[in-house]
């Protein structure tokens, strides 16, 4: 119960300082990735609140297809800008 | 401790919804708001004595499950959430492609 | 046998740290590619095998192979990948001796 | 000085939240829930369970209590492909220009590599009653198979047209069986096969049945908006 609650201080602190640097940053693509890591320490809070399903379903879609669907926007308006 | 972080990072997806002026900042903030709110769900049912709720082969009676409700509940919601993103990315990009930018105090000057 | 698998798991995990320590200690990207793919490689096949010897069951080791296999195809394409569009972003080190693929061209 | 302030007043918010949900009566402390008094007990029941006939209770949940709710939410999801298709139809479209040439090994690792997610993503489907896993992430997988295609070769395009009709007919599978439901037995989407034992893989009546429909449901959906987002308009 104690190591619960320890680890799940570290990842939940972990996931804030990931947030604010995610909010807070100057280069879009930075924050984008940096929401790619929020999203895979989620992932280990979810497994350890016993949820192996939704645990599941946000790896693959969080750290994946939402990450480089924000990344396909950025690259296609990257090149607008350049012609 | 676990569902105060939750309860913090709804609130942090709050204030950058409000306090940025770019629209892919804004979509970003969603996507944190989304992930503090689903595990504050899914906290809700745990238990430190539970076990995750799948019957296996030895499991009998006397054992304690955590809630299976919010789990099936955030399920559908993680997978909306990709339909919203979706959606609110392909709306960022047409706007580019009418005000060549994606901040918000850009398009008023050209408005 | 159960602690033989408990054995291979904690030599995966040191693997896996030396991989962290090898990619904040090197200088550039290559070698850190070079540092973090050995680490995962090993460290991954390590702790797969100590789970496949403490639950010796036939399900379990049938998965194991098929995780196994995919590690192996996409560990590779994965980092000469990385390090291919790193080279066409115009990144080079400062002490690089010598550029086969400039004179190569692209291939 | 205005973000500061914006966030110190966000954080007061969310300290009040903690000390508004702290002292409720109806609000159980963390860790210490209590299943007895809540509707997820009579779904965890022994005789519930075993006509049901799904090892996996979460499964049980989305497909089998609450199978309208997952017909609205695949809707939901089916709207807003919709709304993407619909911003992004352009009259000459192209693909999407990544100015990058793959060279041999990772245009061909790349469709052994596929090969690999596809029987993977068609297990965790197939199994959704017994492990954790089903409809929602294989389909998910599916999906991120067809990604990793689309990034692999520059000039690859799947077929759209194909992935819409498949999404169609599966669609249409959902609601056909619902409406089989009604006829056989009582009521929208109940279920109308002997549920066998638990914890076989072919047992839990129309529950696998309907996850696989909602696995290549999900999959040409989320497929097609990637494809989308990869598209763009010919500009000659």
């Amino acid at each position: 119960m104690l190591w619960f609650d320890i680890i799940s201080g570290i990842v939940g602190g972990l996931m804030l300082i990931l947030a604010f640097l995610a909010i807070n940053s100057k280069k879009l693509i930075n924050s984008v990735l940096l929401l790619s890591g929020l999203s895979m320490l989620a992932v280990v809070a979810f497994v350890m609140l016993k949820a192996p399903d939704v645990a599941i379903t946000e790896a693959v879609i969080g750290s994946g297809l939402v990450t480089s669907l924000f990344v396909f926007t950025l690259l296609s308006t990257r090149k607008e800008a350049k012609k | 401790m676990i569902q105060y972080a939750a309860i913090l990072l709804f609130v942090l997806g709050l204030y950058g919804i409000f306090i940025s002026t770019n629209t892919i900042k804004m979509l970003v903030s969603l996507n944190i708001l989304e992930i503090g709110l689903n595990i504050f769900i899914i906290s809700i049912g745990f238990n430190y004595q539970g076990i995750a709720p799948i019957l296996s082969s030895v499991s009998d009676t006397g054992l304690i499950y955590v809630d299976p409700l919010p789990q099936a509940l955030v399920l559908t919601a993680i997978v909306i959430g990709v339909g919203t993103t979706a959606l609110g990315l392909a709306f960022a990009k047409s706007i580019y492609q009418k005000y060549q930018s994606f901040d918000l105090n850009d398009m008023e000057e050209s408005l | 046998m159960t602690i033989a698998g408990y054995v291979f798991m904690i030599i995966g995990g040191l693997f896996f740290l030396l991989g962290g320590l090898g990619v904040l200690r090197m200088p550039d990207t290559f070698n850190r590619i070079q540092a973090g793919t050995k680490a995962t490689t090993l460290g991954a096949f390590s702790v797969l095998i100590g789970v496949g010897l403490v639950n010796f069951e036939w399900s379990w080791i049938a998965k194991i192979i098929i995780i196994i296999v995919f590690i192996v195809i996409s560990n590779p394409i994965g980092s000469s990948t990385i390090a291919k569009a790193t080279y066409y972003s115009k990144y080079k080190p400062d002490n690089l001796v010598q550029d086969d693929l400039e004179k190569r061209g692209d291939e | 000085m205005k973000k500061l302030f914006g966030l110190i007043l966000f954080m007061g918010l969310g300290v009040l939240i903690i000390l508004a949900l702290n002292n409720t009566i109806s609000f159980p402390k963390f860790g210490s829930v209590d299943l007895s008094d809540r509707v997820a007990d009579a779904y965890l029941d022994n005789d519930n369970v075993s006509e049901v006939g799904s090892a996996n209770i979460v499964t049980a949940i989305v497909v089998g209590y609450r199978g309208f709710d997952t017909l609205g939410e695949v809707t939901v999801l089916f709207i807003s492909a919709l709304g993407v298709a619909f911003l992004f139809s352009f009259k000459k479209e192209k693909r999407l220009d990544l100015k990058f040439k793959p060279n041999f090994m990772l245009k061909h690792g790349s469709k052994l590599l596929f090969g690999i997610m596809l029987v993977v993503s068609l297990y965790i489907i197939t199994h959704g009653h017994l492990t954790p896993g089903g409809g929602f992430p294989g389909g998910a997988i599916i999906a991120s198979g067809v990604l990793l295609l689309y990034l692999a070769d520059d000039k690859f395009r799947s077929n759209i047209k194909g992935f819409k009709v498949l999404e169609g007919v599966a669609g249409s599978l959902f609601v056909i069986i619902g409406l089989l439901g009604l006829i056989l037995a009582t009521s929208f989407l109940e279920n109308f096969i002997a549920s066998g034992t638990v914890g076989q893989l072919l047992s839990a009546g129309i529950i696998p049945i309907i996850y696989v429909l909602i696995g290549l449901k999900v999959g040409s959906e989320i497929a097609s908006v990637v494809d989308n987002f990869l598209t763009e308009e010919e500009s000659a």
